[in-house]
């Protein structure tokens, strides 16, 4: 439904300008700025406690920022709430899955379109036409998510009954329900065994072909050098480096906070 | 019955469970109604009549409550509040007035959603025990009200004077009458409330009742969420208040105090969390509940409490859920 | 202006009320995070126990006393052991239905064993009352105040300079890493029930000689007690006792310059300002939880 | 588990079939009884409850009314206007009872007034509330004396003493509001000026902030309306801020109960009351002293306490009800038309004198004022 303006495609669909978040006297975030290009997939790394998920949940309007500010897809995200980001485009999954347990999975993703459906109270009430309509187009959407996620024969279980690894998947599927302009993906490959890894690599590979630019936190390095197009590293609040993933592998002050850290 | 059987010729030919659902609703709501018209019409006595009656008026409450509770996550100790908020409207709007009761009953929801509004919006922000507290204190603070501005409630004393409800001829007067309306209205917000949590609107809820965060997350707007549902839940108990005024034609301020608050609360939760037949079982047990222990004269307040106790120890996720999963646990075993 | 002070002194009194049975709660809170809504039925039975021991069977001051705290501290355990720790889905909810099936369990309890009647109890010292500029001010309000302060003072010892303290405030702030730091929980949450219902029983102690006892007493105590504790702060022990006497001298000032009749109502007004602006409490550090 | 789930699950089986089978028996004469026997006005409620019990059995150990046994079919309202309702309902509709004692207070009597009132079925309330039987209704009488006769007799006294000036102190439930009113109403009739009003809850803990601001108004007396435990808190305070004014009470603390409560701070204290409290001090030609004799030997007996003011209210119902019975063949309207020609009835509480435009019947002669001196009722006259 919303589509990076075209023919500005030079222009970053996100841009982080000196942005702190301070946590009781610690910077969580010191004076962060970097920008995204659309279409990309984008890493994050970093050793734990880096700032990777503040980071996320700074673009996402979890937090607000203390100083700087993030600019998407042109507009500063300063004032909007964080279902305004939603609806502006941006999509996220987290680190330990936050599906809705109780519901089944193709709820789960209809829950994602949330933004994307306007039926309230009284269309619920009433079921006019349109809300009928609206709701038959929303699950063929759902379904045709789930098909592509690869998930349609578990739509109708619980989402906490499946095992981990399809969990991580249909929380990309859940975000992708909401059109977004960024997928923010938080380590989609924790808890994954190889074959899972490898699955996961090829899903985010045909989601960026549809021109959902990405920026995933990841410590499987493997994983993360294959599909990103760039990397960036925080360290302690900070941004240590950022580059192409050669550039990164090669970056002195990177091997030193690694192997610093042990 | 022909309906009936329909229903399961459509079963079998669909395979798809969406369907499969929708038409087991269909049959629900078709056993419940043809369980209201035999009990009406073949009930004869009016004391029986009137406990099904007040079991309807607790099931609405209940089915409000359950809402906000059991699919939103949100706990109120303070419900009573809007129970009393439409019987005080109606009583004093029809009674005082001298206006339409049906006209007194769309003022009594109104005001009942704007107050919910207005104490839902910074009260909705707080969440666990804060929640509690701030819905408990409401809840006082209109009983206190009720108590104390005498001139119009009548005060502790209670409120004399509301009129039985008419329609044109007829006269919700007898057993017979009043028990099909508020059954009627059990059935509608049964309705209502299925439709909403089969909506776009009914799965964020339950979103939020699973995970708050990733609800935030997918762009839910959750405040208003809940604000929205709170409203609607104080509706359902404000037209539980004034079918309870109209019913007893006299109110006082004990009956929407602190304990009242408590007792749906305990409705909801014995009967099942989340679970539309939940609230009508835990309305009905605990409307009968009292009557069955006046045997046991002055041990009721044990025996009462010690039931809410063992339930909750027992089975946490209500009744209806304890049920169910002890006869799939016995199923299992004879396998 | 004589007028005000005696409001202040008739405010204490009661505020010393609400905060002693405040502590009790609070301590409970900050050791096993939970709200036990029977909290004023232990009230109620430290009150009517008194009668029992000290009025009835005439035994020693200190010996009744004794007692008292004994049953509460008993009847404590008994229902952490039994209720609390059977039960298969702590979700708040959940506890708040338990504790309160325990409230109405131990009033009808109450009403069986010491009967419907209302009892006094008579003053631990001297009868007269002082007068301090021309207000009066009674014994047992010193009594009151220096027992809610001593125990939130010894809550206060025992939590941060104890061993056992400090393993409850752990096993209350990380179950699993006290279990492994070898803390066991199950026996601290015991402990945290049996002190906070003995500290409930306290407060029926010392509340028993200025008003009367009877088995309904608890609920409305109860509950301006949780009030008191959620304006100081919950798990705050101070906030808890600031708060108590806080509530009882604005509930005093309201009553004598506003209505009377609406005293109850201003317990549960601040009560919601307080959770609106500042849902931490007065004096708690912590944030409201939101999710 | 299992095991213990399922014996969970029968127990609540066993709980929704219990409802005992009603047998119905055809000479028995069945009445209703709704009391608060528990709850917070369990202390009207209870003596009530057993004197009716006590009643019942005696009249039957006579041989009943016209050779019918009578039951006494009674249920707990718990001072809770819906519980009242359900109870009238089963009294009316399952138990199918002639006539209906009770309930004891003035909101749960309201509450089933309609339903009486629709079913005609006659009701003999024990509550004080004067807003029962004002405008009267035809199935609707009551026993209890009306806070109207109380106050009355109050401010006779104070008028009688020279008190122009009163500050009251009313308890904020049914019987304190009820009383005040009253007291705001009929001041003027005395020429007596209220100068403060204020409140207390029923289970407030101390009440000096409400008396400092009274006696800041410097009245002449202080009247206190209300029911135990509350009254005997106010004593208490009042002799703590050592206010030197005499103090009033109403006749809802008219037991000895409150004397034990208030101990010293009782002394000196005035209150109306039935004669019943004080019938030893009767005069021998009192024409109740001999039935308020006799109730209380028989109640003593049988449930070894003293009686209350309050156990009379149901004394003088189920007396009249007897007498109405008698004859009536069990038509509810003759039942009815007996009681509203019921005269010169003396009871417990006085002598009723029923009409069609009278359904309390009592004249202020129902009242005794005493004084506690030493621990004990002094009448005064």
């Amino acid at each position: 439904m919303i589509s990076p303006e075209p023919g500005h495609n030079n222009k970053p669909i996100l841009a982080v300008s000196s942005l702190t978040k301070m946590f009781g006297g610690v910077k969580a975030q010191d004076n962060i700025s970097f920008s995204i290009q659309p279409g990309i997939v984008c890493g994050l790394i970093g050793p734990n406690g880096a700032g990777k998920t503040t980071l996320f949940n700074l673009i996402t309007g979890i937090y607000s920022p203390d100083e700087g500010q993030v600019v998407f897809n042109g507009k500063d995200t300063r004032k909007m709430t964080v279902d305004q980001r939603v609806r502006a485009g941006i999509a996220r999954t987290f680190q330990h899955v936050e599906l809705f347990g109780s519901m089944t999975l193709l709820e789960n993703v209809l829950v994602g379109m949330h933004v994307r459906t306007r039926s309230g109270f009284w269309g619920a009430v009433t079921r006019l036409p349109w809300v009928i309509r609206e709701e038959k187009e929303a699950v063929e959407k759902a379904e045709a998510l789930l098909e592509f996620t690869g998930l349609m024969d578990y739509a109708h279980h619980p989402a906490g009954d499946l095992p981990v690894g399809r969990q991580k998947t249909a929380e990309i599927a859940r975000a992708l329900a909401s059109d977004p302009l960024l997928l923010l993906l938080d380590e989609p490959a924790a808890g994954l065994n190889a074959v899972e890894t490898e699955a996961l690599g090829k899903l985010i590979e045909q989601v960026k072909k549809r021109g959902v630019t990405m920026m995933l936190v990841e410590h499987d390095m493997s994983l993360a050098m294959g599909i990103c197009d760039k990397m960036i590293v925080l360290d302690q609040g900070s941004k240590l480096a950022e580059g192409t993933p050669r550039e990164i592998q090669n970056n002195e002050a990177v091997m030193a906070a690694y192997l610093g850290q042990g | 019955m022909y309906a009936l059987a329909d229903c399961f010729r459509l079963k079998r030919q669909n395979g798809s469970d969406m369907d499969d659902n929708k038409i087991k609703n269909r049959i629900e709501h078709a056993v419940f109604i043809c369980i209201i018209l035999v009990l009406g019409l073949f009930t004869q006595n009016t004391y029986y009549l009137q406990i099904m009656t007040f079991i309807g008026i607790n099931t609405l409450l209940a089915l409000g409550l359950n809402m906000l509770i059991g699919y939103a996550g949100q706990i109120s100790l303070g419900h009573a509040a809007f129970y009393g908020i439409g019987a005080y409207t109606t009583a004093i709007l029809s009674g005082t007035f001298g206006i339409s009761p049906w006209l007194s009953l769309l003022c009594a929801i109104g005001v009942a959603v704007l107050i919910a509004f207005v104490v839902g919006l910074p009260t909705l922000r707080l969440s666990g025990y804060y929640l509690g507290m701030g819905t408990l204190g409401f809840g006082m603070i209109v009983n206190i009200l009720f108590r104390e501005w005498s001139s119009v409630t009548g005060g502790s004393s209670g409120f004399v004077g509301i009129p039985v409800l008419e329609a044109g001829k007829v006269s919700f007067m007898s057993g017979q009458n009043y028990f099909f309306l508020v059954w009627g209205v059990v059935l509608g917000a049964i309705l209502m409330c299925r439709r909403i949590l089969a909506s776009r609107m009914g799965r964020a809820l339950r979103s939020i009742h699973d995970g708050e965060k990733a609800s935030l997350a997918v762009g839910v707007n959750t405040h208003y969420l809940k604000l929205q549902i709170f409203m609607f839940s104080a509706s359902l108990g404000a037209v539980a208040g004034f079918l309870y005024a109209h019913f007893v034609l006299f109110i006082s301020p004990e009956s929407f105090g602190f304990m009242v608050s408590v007792k749906m609360v305990t409705m909801v939760v014995i009967g099942g969390m989340a679970s539309v037949w939940g609230a009508l079982l835990g309305a009905s047990l605990l409307t009968l509940l009292p009557e069955v222990l006046h045997g046991f004269a002055e041990y009721e307040m044990i025996v009462f409490g010690l039931i809410l106790m063992v339930v909750m120890i027992f089975m946490p996720q209500g009744l209806t859920r304890g049920f169910l999963d002890m006869y799939e646990k016995a199923r299992k075993k004879r396998q | 202006m004589q007028e005000i002070i005696q409001y202040l002194f008739s405010g204490i009194t009661t505020g010393a009320i609400y905060a002693v049975i405040a502590v009790g709660l609070s301590m409970l809170y900050s050791s096993t995070e939970l709200i036990n809504f029977a909290h004023g039925e232990f009230v109620m039975i430290g009150a009517m126990s008194m009668v029992t021991f000290w009025v009835h069977m005439a035994l020693p001051l200190p010996v009744a006393i004794g007692c008292t705290l004994a049953l509460g501290c008993a009847l404590g355990l008994l229902f952490e052991r039994f209720a609390i720790r059977t039960a298969r889905n702590p979700q708040p909810i959940v506890l708040v239905i338990i504790t309160v099936g325990a409230s109405i369990f131990l009033r009808g309890t109450g009403m069986i064993v010491w009967g419907k009647d209302p009892f006094s109890v008579p003053p631990f010292s001297n009868h007269e009352s002082l007068e301090i500029f021309g207000a009066a001010l009674l014994p047992q309000s010193i009594w009151i105040v220096a027992a809610a302060l001593l125990l939130a003072g010894g809550i206060h010892f025992f939590l941060k300079r104890t061993l056992t303290g400090k393993a409850m405030v752990a096993s209350a702030v990380n179950q699993k890493a006290a279990w492994l730091s070898g803390i066991p929980p199950e026996r601290m949450a015991v402990l945290a029930f049996a002190i906070s219902t003995g500290c409930g029983a306290v407060a029926g102690i010392f509340i028993a000689p200025v008003t009367m006892s009877s088995y309904d007493m608890g609920t409305i105590l109860g509950l301006k007690g949780f009030c008191a504790a959620m304006i100081g702060g919950l798990g705050s022990l101070w906030g808890a006792f600031a708060g108590g006497i806080l509530l009882g001298v604005l509930e005093s000032l309201g009553a004598g310059l506003i209505s009377s009749g609406l005293k109850d109502a201003i317990a549960f007004i601040l009560l919601l300002l307080i959770l609106y602006v500042r849902p931490g409490g007065l004096f708690s550090a912590k944030e409201a939880k939101r999710f | 588990m299992g095991m213990k789930k399922s014996v969970i699950a029968a127990l609540f089986l066993v709980l929704i079939l219990l409802p005992a089978s009603s047998l119905m028996a055809t000479s028995v004469y069945k009445v209703g009884g709704i009391f608060s026997s528990t709850g917070r006005a369990s202390f009207l409620g209870d003596p009530e409850k057993k004197t009716m019990e006590m009643m019942v059995e005696k009249i039957n150990a006579e041989g009943g009314i016209d050779g019918h046994m009578l039951e006494a079919v009674i249920y707990d309202s718990e001072g809770d206007p819906a519980k009242a309702v359900s109870a009238v309902n089963k009294l009316i509709h399952k138990d199918k009872v002639l006539a209906i004692v009770g309930p004891s207070t003035t909101p749960t009597t309201l509450a089933i007034v309609n339903f009486v009132e629709r079913a005609q079925v006659p009701l003999i309330s024990c509550a004080a509330g004067v807003k029962i039987t004002t405008p009267v209704k035809p199935w609707v009488f009551k026993t209890a004396q009306s806070d109207l006769l109380a106050v009355a007799a109050v401010y006779q006294h104070m008028k009688n003493a020279g008190i122009k000036k009163i500050g009251i102190l009313t308890v904020s439930n049914s019987f304190g509001e009820s009383g005040k009113m009253q007291l705001l109403d009929q001041a003027q009739d005395f020429g007596i000026e209220v100068v403060q009003v204020e409140s207390f809850g029923a289970k407030d803990t101390d009440t000096t902030t409400q008396l400092t601001k009274i006696k800041a108004a410097s009245p002449d007396a202080i009247v206190c309306w209300g029911t135990n435990p509350g009254p005997a808190v106010v004593a208490k305070n009042v002799k703590q801020l050592k206010i030197d004014i005499p103090l009033y009470q109403s006749h809802g603390v008219a037991s000895p109960k409150f004397i034990e409560l208030a101990g010293d701070a009782a002394e000196g204290i005035i209150l109306p009351t039935g004669k019943i409290l004080v019938t030893e001090l009767l005069d021998d030609k009192d024409s109740q002293k001999k039935i308020l004799e006799g109730y209380q030997t028989d109640y003593s007996a049988k449930f070894n306490s003293n009686v209350s003011g309050f156990g009379g209210y149901a004394f003088d119902a189920v007396n009249m009800l007897a007498n109405a019975l008698k004859g009536s063949n069990g038509d509810k309207n003759k039942i009815r038309l007996a009681l509203e020609n019921t005269r010169n009835h003396v009871g417990a509480t006085g002598e009723f004198n029923f009409s069609d435009k009278d359904h309390n019947g009592l004249s202020p002669e129902a009242f005794v004022m005493v004084e506690i001196k030493n621990g004990t009722w002094k009448l005064i006259d």
